[in-house]
């Protein structure tokens, strides 16, 4: 096992990940800008290193200055979290060649899932039911044109390179198309510096499934059931939860066995979170792979009572999977609310000095964060502040309990989304479990009317 | 707390009064003050400093370096992570010593990253006043590794 | 303390002073302080007041009933928890209004619990200023009832 | 359902019952003394009521007045908590006669186990294995001596009507004993108000193993696995855990059975802790009832999942219970730690002002506690102010989580008993499990050497 770990993050995951570490008996490094100097995870871990400026370009992007860090401190492996290096193949790549272990999936692999039209031709070719859509990248209007016409409209147009919902595009009509195609290309130029974009169908009402997967360094693959992230706001989730409402026992091992070949179809390995589109007629589309450890992660774990960054450790460092997928048990429901530094209505971040932070207690009940009293949230990173985590028995139970910790949380000084929390699970819609990918927007039009 | 600082405080609270502002954050060099006003007139308001701890164990470094006031003086910080060498390699001699005259551009030590030596510039012409890094030792991303007397404009 | 501190924590209070601050926090190289005034006249009420919320409910009860001074007065409260009635029986008439002269020892209201009627009797002489309960309305331990101005000792 | 209970309790176990009820749906009332004014359990409560000065005699014992607080308020029924008047049999009567149902026992059932000498010996009497004693409280010196003689040396005198742990003696020889039982005799009549007292085999190195059971109110009754409580100092618990290192599941099984067979012996109804000695070669004996939700539920919830207050409540608004015995899962390991505002060397209170309370987070982690930072711990009651409770997927999994929790934890202003758990959690023999109820005098005597 490892003795020590650099954790290339800030914020709760970096906590999370030092958490972890600490129950191993690994020691931990954090890496930090010169505005977190205070950061509980730099105080949370054994060492710290200030790596750059306030700018994650200089500093929490900056390869040479993390490596350097892991070099100083003689880390043996880094963890990246989420964002950031996470699914950079160059770094993946890099810390391979100096013999530090990158705790998550090999370069190849990121590199694969990182073009998401060509990773989805791959796929499509080995039986993997992929979302209709464009063989690959489209070379010109005509091209989209054909392939949006085969397909049959609506389709949506997204980058290859995108990530987020950012860069996408629906069009209802093909009169529509080549317009939206050239402001697509130039959009995603822009945004990603690659203006490859692709087309597929796009569904009405659809919810976004995804599949937590597990592999070894041998290629053993465990799957640990699905998680529902449809409450999004423009492609970002806001509330997850597993088991999903609409996926039941059979849908799941047959969603989990799809999940399961699409990482062996690659030689995936460590942690991954497989994606799917699951429309009104119980038919399921892979979308993407997320190569690294999610923010959702947590919902997983509650049901599974698998702690996955010990597990991404102990895989990257080279121990088998202690389990089969016979030994996976899901147990109860569970849901995860982002708490973000953001006034509720208009989504605008609300950096800050935070006051007072009391945060829930009790049975099943979890949250994982990286603020206190009197923390400040920077304006420079991302504003997720807590990730509110609660299990019952059941769907009910896990729903009450988290209106009742809502209730609880206490968080004085800056604004966050707990008033958007709330009204979701006060929802009767939600409630019922009848949610898709665009309950969020139909709930926060309702405010304008 | 220095003059300086002490002069700082006092102007912002000026500057929060004048403009009849509620509060003030005001952060500089690792140096912070939080000043808020009570609503209303015959005003009460709290401060509260918080200097981030990384910046404080480099105060703590400096001020370890004896009793030289660091008022007028350049600090060079490290802008890389790395390993701290005075020399080019173990057998030369180092770079410069306390006491040396140097010039702007003079290189004043190596910052070792990834295998690659990283030569540290002097940003004026000066004297060293104090040598803060020790040799061989790992040094953070803006750690003051010299303190520079810097010669008066000629 | 050193004489340095010593002094900085002067500059400090004078700071607070010359600026009618209500709080200050300062801490440099692991040296702090936190500098509050007291609250006299013409100051702001410190931030971090808690007068406990049942208390406050009194108090606002007591600023409810109108201008009169506490000052002197003698507040009768609830012994028990209960519901309060100013009459002996739904028909009777109360047993005390505002205004009236009262003697130690005689009963001012009942205070029902558990089915039994608890009497509750005057502490003082003296005259009933204010009745700051509702009839018929449940209350808590502790819970003001009169206010009484307490007759002159004879 | 009821509609609104009161909650005649304060500190955690209130807001741990004032939780449930919201998740329930169900109002609640607070009672509270007059310096508990400010405290958490009385602004979580929807409505409030203070029933007396700081005395418990006079407010959190005061029958009348907590009576007349669930009258004006509308209660329907009544939650006790622990200690206060949570065994009081005649206040269960007075509820039943009234009709607010007490949420507990009948108050037979706590009248029943309220004299424990008579207890032992009605059960003792239908086969339950009972510790060797005298059968019933003793009359004089003499049926004293024929009674120890008849068990064997040592034996420990106790009060008929003692609990936790006071006007306990071990007597080691035949000598001693008629002085120890003049003594006991006196103690048991000046701290219980009855002289009475009884004999039992004293066991060197037991474990003090208990079971959970619940009972609805048509007699059906269910268990929910053992606590292992050996970690006490002066017979008060320090740490709890779920499963004991030292049953098995043939034991476990066994053991459940005969508690099971305890509380339908005597119609016990409601939540419920069977109290057994178990020796070293696995024999175990009934020791006694504790007729009351117990400060250390919460490990049994995190092993099965169900949340003990909520089937207290439902059990007695009449509902049967929704599971039977074949339904109950024990997954992976539980420990709570007992944080006291007490000096960790000579556990004197340490009550005052919280200056600053952060309790610690992630997966696996619950925390029980009625704290916040600026709370104040008044002088006036037990010095239990917070419940550290770990999970994970064994012993050594909760272990971790409870070291790195403790680690996390941040209490300042008043002293703690986190320094001594840091020490349990560190000692080489409490981590094999080698337990028993001599193990914390002895972890301290090593200071003194």
């Amino acid at each position: 096992m490892f003795k020590k770990i650099l954790i290339a993050n800030r914020g709760e995951i970096a906590l999370r990940v030092i958490r972890a570490c600490k129950e191993l008996g690994i020691r931990t490094v954090a890496i930090h800008s010169d505005v977190d100097t205070n950061a509980m995870h730099v105080r949370a871990a054994d060492e710290h290193v200030c790596i750059g400026p306030a700018e994650d370009a200089l500093s929490y992007r900056n390869i040479p200055n993390v490596l350097s860090a892991a070099e100083v401190t003689g880390a043996e492996a880094i963890h990246p979290g989420y964002g950031f290096l996470a699914e950079n193949a160059h770094f993946a790549e890099v810390c391979e060649s100096i013999g530090v272990k990158f705790i998550g999936p090999t370069s190849e692999n990121i590199a694969v899932f990182g073009d998401k039209a060509k990773a989805r031709e791959i796929l499509g070719g080995r039986g993997i039911p992929v979302l209709p859509g464009s063989p690959g990248e489209l070379r010109s209007e005509s091209e989209a044109l054909e392939a949006a016409r085969k397909i049959g409209f609506p389709v949506i147009i997204k980058a290859c390179a995108g990530g987020g919902g950012r860069g996408m595009r629906v069009v209802n009509k093909e009169e529509e198309l080549v317009r939206a195609f050239q402001a697509a290309q130039t959009e995603a130029k822009s945004t990603f510096g690659n203006e490859g974009v692709y087309l597929e169908r796009y569904f009405l009402e659809p919810r976004h499934i995804e599949v937590q997967v597990l592999a070894d360094e041998r290629g053993r693959v465990v799957s640990l059931g699905e998680r529902d992230c449809s409450i999004q706001r423009r492609y970002q989730k806001l509330v997850e939860e597993t088991p999903s409402p609409a996926v039941d026992d059979r849908l799941r091992r047959e969603i989990g066995r799809v999940a399961t070949e699409v990482v062996k179809a690659v030689h995936y390995r460590n942690a991954g979170t497989v994606e799917f589109l699951l429309d009104k007629d119980q038919n399921f589309y892979f979308m993407e792979v997320n190569a690294r450890i999610q923010v959702e992660h947590p919902v997983t774990e509650m049901v599974t009572g698998i702690d996955l960054i010990k597990e991404q450790i102990r895989i990257a460092a080279g121990f088998p999977l202690a389990f089969r997928q016979q030994d996976v048990r899901l147990t109860g429901h569970s849901f995860e609310c982002r708490i973000n530094a953001e006034c509720p209505e208009k989504f605008t971040p609300c950096p800050g000095l935070v006051t007072r932070f009391r945060p829930p207690g009790g049975f099943g009940v979890r949250v994982d964060s990286a603020m206190e009293s009197q923390s400040t949230v920077v304006p420079n990173y991302d504003s997720l502040i807590a990730k509110l985590i609660t299990h019952g028995q059941n769907r009910e139970e896990a729903m009450a309990r988290m209106r009742r910790a809502l209730d609880e949380f206490v968080i004085e000084g800056i604004k966050t989304t707990i008033p958007l929390h709330v009204r979701i699970f006060n929802d009767a819609e939600f409630q019922k479990g009848r949610i898709s990918t665009g309950f969020l927007e139909r709930l926060l039009a309702h405010d304008s009317v | 707390m220095g003059v300086d600082q002490h002069r700082e405080i006092q102007e912002l609270i000026d500057v929060l009064k004048r403009n009849n502002l509620a509060e003030l954050e005001y952060e500089r060099d690792g140096f912070r003050i939080y000043v808020k006003r009570e609503a209303g007139p015959g005003q009460a308001a709290a401060a509260r400093d918080s200097v981030p701890a990384g910046l404080e164990r480099h105060a703590e470094r400096l001020a370890d370096s004896g009793p030289a006031d660091t008022v007028g003086k350049v600090t060079i910080t490290s802008p890389i992570v790395g390993t701290f060498y005075r020399s080019p390699s173990p057998d030369a001699d180092p770079y410069v010593e306390e006491g040396d005259v140097v010039k702007k551009g003079q290189v004043l030590c190596v910052v070792e990253a990834m295998k690659l030596m990283n030569e540290i510039e002097s940003e004026v012409d000066g004297r060293i006043v104090k040598i803060l890094a020790e040799s061989t030792k790992p040094v953070e991303f803006g750690q003051p590794l010299f303190l520079i007397d810097p010669a008066p404009a000629p």
